[in-house]
């Protein structure tokens, strides 16, 4: 006898079972914990998925409750006296345990503490993803009667799936006393669907009016497999035209998704290679060791995440300041110690940096380890904003693309208005001229060089949201920076942000034909060509400074 | 095709030559002559488009707008400063440039006029008349004893003379010489200004210049530039004279 | 004049050159030594020179002839380089095509026309790109055009466009950046991030046997000697003197007349060629060619070589290759984790104090010594002349 | 007791990998496989690859019968259905029914008598090469060949760690032979050319008797060469793409049938969420390329359409995973359940789960089942949104045994970081160094040769509270685990083959490669041997 059969065989009496209990201890106690045996002992995944259609019939707020602690890992079967326990994981490795059982009316967070427990007192009650997408359609009935508004449409399209009738029935009655617009139009899309699904042609036909308004995916799939099965034409013709509809919205969302991506990749850019446009850009020193600066701001957050533990979310604003002196530090040691000496022979800085940065790696490899560093991100930058069913943009890249626009302008700002910005623009286009004047230039050369390390160092600490942070994440960035700074135009800002932004909007736009290995290509070989065309890239600067 | 309106023997023709870089109009309708074996002389105030003129003769510079043209009909806005040099306009620098890392010896075997394809130049091994004119030269600019020292050894009066040796044996049709004498003492100006006469019997040689007493003692017709155009020309003396080139240049 | 030329040509060549006489003898003597001493001496007794040491030798003596490739155009021409690893791969991609070739039906699915990964792929038939590669004939012209063609379209197009200095080493980079990508693709038709390996044998001898490695050595010892005479012959001509006046003014020689990028593309194609003529003699030796070969650190790497020997002195380029690489095969034997520092100090000592490389190092140092020699005879003499 | 089917006509099959060339009567059954699946032949009867049955019946005694039909021409051995207490040893079996056996100690009871008479066999020949031996070195040497440095230094210097305590450990308790063991340590940092330098240095230079080492199947194919030249010994820990088995390899790491196909099997069940849309997303490479070929052929032949598959590639260190997750969303939201199969390489995970988790991909919705991520990656990553999500090895540090609980308390404390994780590479060089050290005692000698033909057979715990079977295609018969990634990094087995699955070196589902197969023992002999044409093609293994 194969698996499936064997399975199938063994949960019927369970089923059978509980479906005795229930008709004996519904009138008693909202929940028995006699339902909840099989999740005390070693049970299969049939008996658990049992447990959960009874509590989910049994509808009562504690059951939404274990369902919703179940959903998210926080069930335990706490051994010593093998009862069933909510717990919470503390900063410092142990578990305080609550009572998941409260009697009907009290509120949900009025739950008993029981103390704290070390993580061996406690066994995680089991779960896997068939039984996770279970308890979401089970919880989907409690949330329909949630008080925020967005929580009931979520639960209403999770509905969508699984239209049974007795779902059917609370959406209409929910239909006939719900107010929010947006609860409304989603409520009439879930009915049109059923209606689509049930009804006779003609309601087919007015159904599929209502759901070309529609840009679910799933509602989508549904008109698409009628249109393959259906035979009346009438039918098969409006839901064409729906489907052209919707594929028409669709091709706009992926276009805008495209353009946000590219955005998105353009800032990541843009932040990497910003710092180069001042160290290389404008004092002409190619740093090879420039990734790693920004592996240093990278390190530098997951430091400040392991040494305050409870401060993850504000973790990356203490980062972003702490980062850049460091970087910067970092940055003015390596002008005072190598760079200094090397002025006005580009060569051979590039190759001394070139040996800081492998020092730097194995350095970060040797004290922390070659492993990747795990750096959480803030709960406010996790998750996307879904702004309907087929776009969303993921919030940590949206903070970083605004991130990477302001330290633009906050560069921009000190090079063009600040005193420092002025003598740094004044040291690295005439030096002897410079000191002429009194400016400090050996101190200002420093300041520029820690200046665009310490801007590096911030991009480490938005990297770090984004990629994994270990001793060779300044290498997957270097060349990439380089290009972007050498097609804007050395010495020019602008240059850097228009090359990072649109290098960015031309590889994601490459990246759904061609793929992403022949589109990281293509962008290279264009930037190869364009340097033969224009040597001193997009926004060159002109005049006799830089023919000399 | 002869342009009608170029004289004959004119080697290098100018006609209303403007360069500007980002408004600055360093060349402003500039329009001027230069004819065979004649030497000639340009003075004007520091930015008066002295070194423009001549990176856009040389090809460096591509005017924005006026004719450039050589022996009458070559437009010499359309080739490049290799074509340029090719052709037979030989030019000295404002600052001195000779090859530092290469002998006095092997800078003039570089200048030395003949094919310069790389085949040629890995292959065709130096003519013994080569020898024999590199030889001359180099007495003549009084190095011959200096002939294993490195460019980067000479003083900054050997350099200026390595550079006219160099022009010399490229056996150009027109020199422009950018500051010959400046840096040197008394006795060297006085021994280049016999040497640019020397060269002018065979060539035309147009000289940029401060010193007043090295135009002085070329004794050559005199061309004022001011703001990128000619202020005035004539001999030095004329052109002493004339009250605009003094308010301009010499009254200061 | 012309009868001179033959006659005293290699004398004359090396008259001044007397380390590069006293590098080449000592290539050539290392060799013969080597190759004695492997072949002749029994196993076990001391005398005798292991094949790691063959297969090293080798491997150093081709990475020589690739650092004297890059010292042409860097040291001579002032071009920096930083993809000449990638002409040196894809002469080893050629030579690997070709041994691939020779394996016939002796690969793991027995399959006597297609390679091993294209079986596995389950291609019907060999693309065009690798017609012809039977012979070892074609793939030595392989070995040697497509660097030299590759190097003379990108030189083309950049020194057209007057690209120079920093640009030109950061888009060097940019193409072996791209090339690797390129060659990393699995179905791109040269086995993916596996590359070629597996070979059995060239020009039917087994590439196990030790004759073949001490062949191959030989050869290596060979490429590297000529080499070396090509690139002297060329930089002591008049050619030579016009690149080392462009490295050092470039503008000033374009209104010498000379077409500075005829002269640039000349020297760029011929050091690719040499780089991919080295890469070809690498690939038997260590029996692999894969697309990390074409990673911007290597060639970044060999631009260190190229430094600690001494640029533009042709014999520091390859002293510099072989001391870094014996550098590099002891350190990762010794101590395995400190091999970065030491390459990295490595990079910025020879930058900071050793501009000229080793080789600067000891003309300093035996400048200093006949400096004091001549102090104590001129004191001496003295000595005399009072005494 | 195996439970299954008869077959269809009285005929015996034939493990090829477990033919005892040196036991004369006895022919080990192990287990009557899917034919198509597993590289086992079904003689006289049902001949898998049309290889002509040439046995004449009547050349053995009754009862017996020769297994000439699969070695034509060659030395035969007449087998016996003579019985081992009540299991008879020859199970007649169908041509493509499935069956396995239930409890391991079935075949180990059977396999020890196999040792235990090999034991004999080889004891002679041992005592025979001992005298020949010089004096014997003070200590074995063993090589490890891992990159400290470089790319591959985020997963190697683990390996090279757990090799140096698993020799601290054996020489604590006396060595091996009564000799200490000493390990020599180089680095070949993550350049594939150096790998070979170092691996001729390990055994030219320093004379090492065994090599522990490799990662990437560069890095092996690099080695490869090298190694059978010289004739040394390597075990190579790390899951690859199979099609290979060389004399002087030894894969403790998962074969493509070893992880793969048990994965989609796990994903098609009902458990695993009845899936029935597949986006095999993957680096680049080999690795990724035949596992991806492998499945999408297993898939076909399970009614998989064409249309309900999605195959993308990206390039090493990929960062930049928008795109490719929107397209996996829109992928999978048509209805029908969709899972996605992971083979993405090393550092480009993190930015990948990092986009999965902030895109909403739940796991519930699509589920990713990833085959080269394991504790060691998920240390990098900020494991919340990733609840869920599978990984499918051979072991799991969170798998209950105690063998599993001493081994991670001996590496945890020799490593002195309570923190640090156990994952599947360090169980294949964990059960690689056992066997090895195994093979030495049996063989009483380091001798590459006579240490390669005691291996096979040789049984170790491995840590998952099975055992681990060397088989002679120099694979593991090892179980199949399928690991829900949890909050705190680590994973918790939601299913697990029933045995051990036999590592398959010829993936059965590539045409080429399905009429190959590797068997190291007498009398095949070949890592290679193609059955259509009776030959050991062309490679020296």
């Amino acid at each position: 006898m194969n698996q499936n059969l064997r399975r199938v065989v063994h949960n019927l009496p369970a089923r059978f079972l509980l479906l005795l209990l229930l008709i004996l201890s519904r009138p008693v106690l909202a929940v028995s914990p006699e339902d909840l045996k099989p999740l005390l002992s070693k049970s299969s995944w049939g008996q658990l998925e049992a447990v959960i259609t009874s509590l989910a019939e049994e509808g009562s707020d504690s059951c939404q409750q274990i369902l919703e602690h179940w959903l998210n890992g926080k069930l335990f079967v706490e051994k010593q006296h093998k009862r069933l326990v909510f717990a919470e994981k503390t900063p410092d490795k142990q578990y305080r345990i609550f009572d998941p059982f409260f009697t009907e009316g009290e509120s949900k967070d009025t739950v008993s503490e029981l103390g704290t427990v070390k993580k061996r007192a406690l066994k995680k009650v089991r779960i896997n993803n068939q039984l996770r997408s279970i308890i979401k359609t089970a919880l989907a009935t409690w949330d329909l009667k949630d008080s925020d508004p967005k929580t009931r449409i979520n639960a209403i399209y999770a509905s969508l799936k699984t239209l049974d009738s007795k779902t059917l029935s609370t959406l209409r009655n929910m239909r006939a006393s719900e107010e929010n617009q947006a609860v409304i139009n989603a409520l009439d899309m879930a009915l049109a669907l059923n209606l689509f699904q049930q009804g006779s042609i003609s309601e087919q036909i007015e159904a599929v009016e209502v759901l070309t308004g529609s840009d679910n995916p799933f509602i989508r799939s549904v008109l698409a497999d009628t249109l393959t099965t259906t035979e009346n034409t009438a039918l098969a013709q409006t839901i064409t035209t729906a489907l052209a509809e919707i594929d028409q919205r669709q091709q706009y969302y992926t276009v805008a998704e495209n353009i946000f991506f590219g955005l998105s990749l353009g800032s990541v850019l843009l932040l990497s290679a910003i710092g180069l446009a001042i160290t290389f850009g404008v004092m002409g020193v190619i740093n090879m060791a420039h990734g790693e600066m920004m592996m240093l701001g990278a390190y530098t957050t997951f430091v400040i995440q392991s040494v305050f533990p409870e401060l993850i979310d504000q973790s990356l604003f203490i980062a972003i300041p702490l980062a850049f002196l460091v970087a910067g530090a970092a940055g003015v040691l390596i002008e005072r110690l190598v760079i200094r000496h090397l002025y006005g022979r580009p060569l051979e800085t590039l190759l001394a940096t070139f040996g800081i940065s492998l020092i730097l790696q194995q350095a970060v490899r040797t004290i922390f380890s070659p492993l990747n560093q795990e750096v959480a991100t803030p709960g406010w930058m996790s998750g996307s904003w879904v702004i309907n069913e087929a776009l969303s943009l993921t919030w940590n890249r949206l903070y970083i693309v605004g991130f990477s626009l302001l330290v633009f302008m906050v560069l921009l700002l000190v090079m063009r208005y600040t005193r420092f910005g002025l003598n740094i623009r004044a040291v690295t286009q005439n030096r002897a001229m410079a000191s002429s004047m009194g400016i400090p230039t050996g101190r200002v050369d420093a300041l520029t060089f820690g200046l665009g390390s310490g801007i590096a160092g911030v991009a480490g600490v938005a990297l770090s949201q984004l990629t994994n942070v270990g001793p060779n994440l300044g290498q997957n960035y270097i060349i990439d920076s380089f290009m972007v700074v050498v097609f804007g135009g050395v010495g020019n800002l602008w240059g850097t942000l228009v090359a990072a932004m649109g290098l960015g909007v031309v590889n994601k736009f490459l990246e759904p034909w061609v793929g992403a290995v022949v589109a990281k290509i293509l962008v290279l070989v264009f930037i190869i060509l364009f340097i033969q065309k224009r040597p001193r890239g997009l926004f060159a600067l002109k005049g006799r400074a830089v023919e000399g | 095709m002869v342009d009608k309106h170029i004289p004959n023997n004119t080697l290098l023709y100018l006609n209303n030559v403007t360069v500007s870089f980002d408004g600055f109009r360093a060349l402003n309708e500039l329009s001027f002559m230069v004819r065979e074996k004649e030497l000639s002389a340009i003075i004007g105030p520091n930015g008066a488009g002295k070194s423009t003129m001549m990176d856009v003769v040389t090809g460096k510079t591509r005017p924005d707008s006026g004719e450039v043209f050589f022996r009458g009909n070559v437009d010499l806005t359309r080739y490049d400063e290799t074509d340029v040099a090719n052709m037979g306009i030989g030019r000295k620098f404002q600052k001195p440039s000779v090859i530092e890392s290469l002998t006095v010896w092997e800078n003039l075997e570089l200048a030395l006029t003949g094919r310069r394809t790389p085949f040629t130049a890995m292959f065709g091994a130096l003519s013994v008349k080569g020898a024999r004119r590199i030889d001359e030269v180099m007495a003549l600019i009084r190095l011959s004893d200096r002939k294993e020292w490195s460019g980067a050894s000479l003083s900054h009066g050997q350099k200026q003379w390595l550079e006219i040796g160099m022009l010399l044996l490229q056996e150009a049709e027109l020199l422009l010489v950018d500051e010959p004498a400046a840096g040197m003492t008394d006795e060297e100006t006085f021994r280049t200004a016999d040497l640019l006469r020397d060269l002018a019997r065979e060539r035309s040689v147009v000289v940029v210049e401060h010193d007043m007493a090295f135009i002085r003692a070329l004794e050559c017709p005199v061309v004022v530039l001011h703001e990128g155009s000619v202020l005035a020309s004539g001999s030095l003396d004329h052109v002493q004279q004339n009250q605009k080139v003094i308010d301009v240049y010499l009254g200061r | 004049m012309t009868k001179g030329f033959q006659q005293g040509f290699l004398t004359r060549l090396l008259l001044e050159d007397r380390a590069g006489k006293l590098l080449l003898s000592s290539v050539m003597a290392i060799t013969v030594v080597v190759v004695l001493l492997n072949t002749l001496m029994p196993e076990g007794s001391p005398l005798h020179v292991s094949n790691y040491t063959v297969t090293l030798l080798g491997k150093y003596l081709c990475y020589g002839l690739l650092a004297l490739a890059l010292d042409l155009v860097w040291g001579y021409c002032g071009i920096l380089s930083l993809g000449h690893g990638a002409f040196f791969a894809l002469g080893g991609y050629a030579m690997g095509m070709y041994l691939m070739r020779q394996i016939g039906d002796r690969g793991v699915y027995g399959n006597p026309e297609l390679p091993d990964f294209m079986v596995f792929l389950n291609w019907q038939e060999l693309p065009w790109y690798w017609y012809g590669f039977d012979s070892f004939a074609v793939a030595l012209v392989m070995v040697a055009l497509v660097p030299g063609l590759l190097a003379f379209l990108f030189g083309w197009l950049a020194f057209r466009s007057r690209v120079t200095g920093v640009y030109l080493s950061i888009i060097t980079q940019a193409l072996t950046y791209a090339l690797m990508l390129l060659f990393f693709q699995n179905d791109f038709g040269f086995g993916g991030n596996n590359g070629l390996t597996d070979f059995k044998d060239l020009l039917g001898f087994s590439l196990q046997s030790d004759r073949t490695r001490v062949v191959l050595l030989m050869a290596s010892a060979l490429a590297l000697v000529l080499g070396y005479l090509v690139c002297r012959w060329l930089v002591s001509s008049r050619y030579g003197r016009v690149l080392m006046a462009v490295r050092d003014a470039e503008s000033r020689v374009r209104f010498m007349g000379y077409r500075v990028e005829h002269y640039k593309l000349v020297a760029f194609t011929l050091s690719a060629v040499l780089a991919g003529i080295a890469g070809a003699l690498y690939v038997p030796q260590v029996g692999i060619i894969n697309p990390g070969e074409f990673s911007p650190i290597n060639s970044i790497e060999l631009v260190v070589w190229v430094a600690v020997g001494g640029r533009g002195t042709l014999y520091g380029a390859v002293i510099g290759a072989v001391v870094v690489n014996y550098g590099k095969t002891w350190f990762t034997g010794v101590m395995p984790d400190a091999w970065l520092f030491a390459l990295g100090a490595l990079f910025v000592i020879t930058t900071l104090w050793l501009p000229k490389g080793l080789v600067g190092l000891y003309q300093q140092i035996v400048g200093v010594i006949n400096e004091h020699r001549d102090q104590r005879n001129n004191r001496k003499t003295e000595l005399v002349d009072h005494g | 007791m195996i439970n299954g089917k008869t077959c269809a006509r009285p005929s015996i099959l034939l493990n090829t990998s477990l033919v005892a060339d040196i036991i004369p009567d006895h022919i080990v059954i192990m287990e009557c496989l899917d034919l198509v699946r597993y590289q086992l032949m079904c003689l006289q009867g049902v001949p898998k690859y049309g290889v002509t049955p040439l046995f004449p019946a009547n050349a053995c005694e009754s009862g017996k019968f020769r297994a000439e039909a699969l070695f034509p021409g060659r030395l035969s051995h007449c087998a016996s259905t003579e019985t081992d207490h009540g299991t008879p040893l020859a199970i007649p079996c169908s041509g493509n029914e499935q069956r396995t056996i239930d409890s391991g100690e079935a075949m180990n009871n059977r396999l020890s008598k196999l040792s235990r008479n090999f034991l004999t066999a080889s004891v002679a020949t041992a005592a025979l090469s001992l005298s020949v031996m010089a004096q014997a070195a003070d200590t074995i040497k063993v090589g490890v060949l891992h990159s400290l440095s470089g790319t591959m230094a985020i997963s190697e210097t683990t390996l090279k760690d757990t090799v140096l305590m698993m020799v601290e450990e054996q020489n604590k308790n006396g060595g091996v032979l009564g000799k200490k063991l000493e390990a020599v340590v180089v680095d070949p940092a993550s350049d594939w050319p150096l790998f070979a330098e170092k691996a001729r240095e390990l055994l030219v230079k320093e004379d090492v008797d065994v090599i522990f080492g490799g990662w990437t199947s560069v890095s092996r194919k690099s080695v490869l060469p090298v190694v059978e030249e010289l004739n040394g010994l390597m075990f190579y820990p790390v899951q690859y793409e199979g099609e290979e088995s060389s004399k002087n390899v030894f894969y403790t790491g998962a074969a493509p049938n070893q992880q793969a196909i048990p994965a989609v099997d796990y994903l098609m069940s009902d458990e695993g969420g009845a899936v029935t849309r597949f986006v095999l997303a993957g680096t680049d490479y080999v690795y990724p390329r035949t596992t991806n070929k492998i499945l999408e052929s297993y898939l076909k032949s399970k009614g998989i359409k064409d249309a309900d598959i999605m195959i993308n590639y990206t390039p090493f260190g990929h960062s930049d995973w928008q795109t490719i997750v929107s397209d996996i969303k829109k992928f999978g939201n048509t209805g029908k359940k969709t899972a996605v199969i992971s083979t993405i390489n090393g550092d480009a995970n993190v930015p990948f789960y990092k986009e999965l988790g902030n895109q909403g991909v739940s796991a519930e919705e699509i589920p990713v089942i990833a085959f080269s991520v394991g504790e060691e990656e998920l240390s990098g990553i900020d494991t919340g949104p990733l609840v869920g999500h599978l990984a499918a090895w051979n072991y799991f540090m969170s798998a209950e045994s105690d063998t599993n609980d001493e081994f991670i308390e001996t590496w945890q404390s020799f490593i002195k970081d309570e923190e640090r994780v156990a994952n599947d590479p360090m169980e294949a060089t964990y059960i690689g160094f056992n066997m090895w050290v195994e093979a030495v005692e049996k063989a009483g000698t380091t001798d590459v040769d006579s240490v390669r033909s005691a291996m096979y057979g040789i049984t170790v715990p491995n840590l998952t509270g099975g055992t681990a079977v060397m088989n002679t295609n120099h694979h593991l018969t090892k179980p199949v685990l399928i690991g829900e990634i949890q909050d705190d990094g680590q994973f918790e087995i939601v299913w697990e083959t029933k045995g051990g699955v036999m590592g398959d070196a010829w993936t059965d589902f590539l045409p080429e490669s399905s009429k190959i197969v590797a068997d190291w023992s007498a009398p095949v002999k070949c890592g290679n041997y193609n059955l259509e044409t009776g030959v050991c093609s062309g490679q020296n293994y």
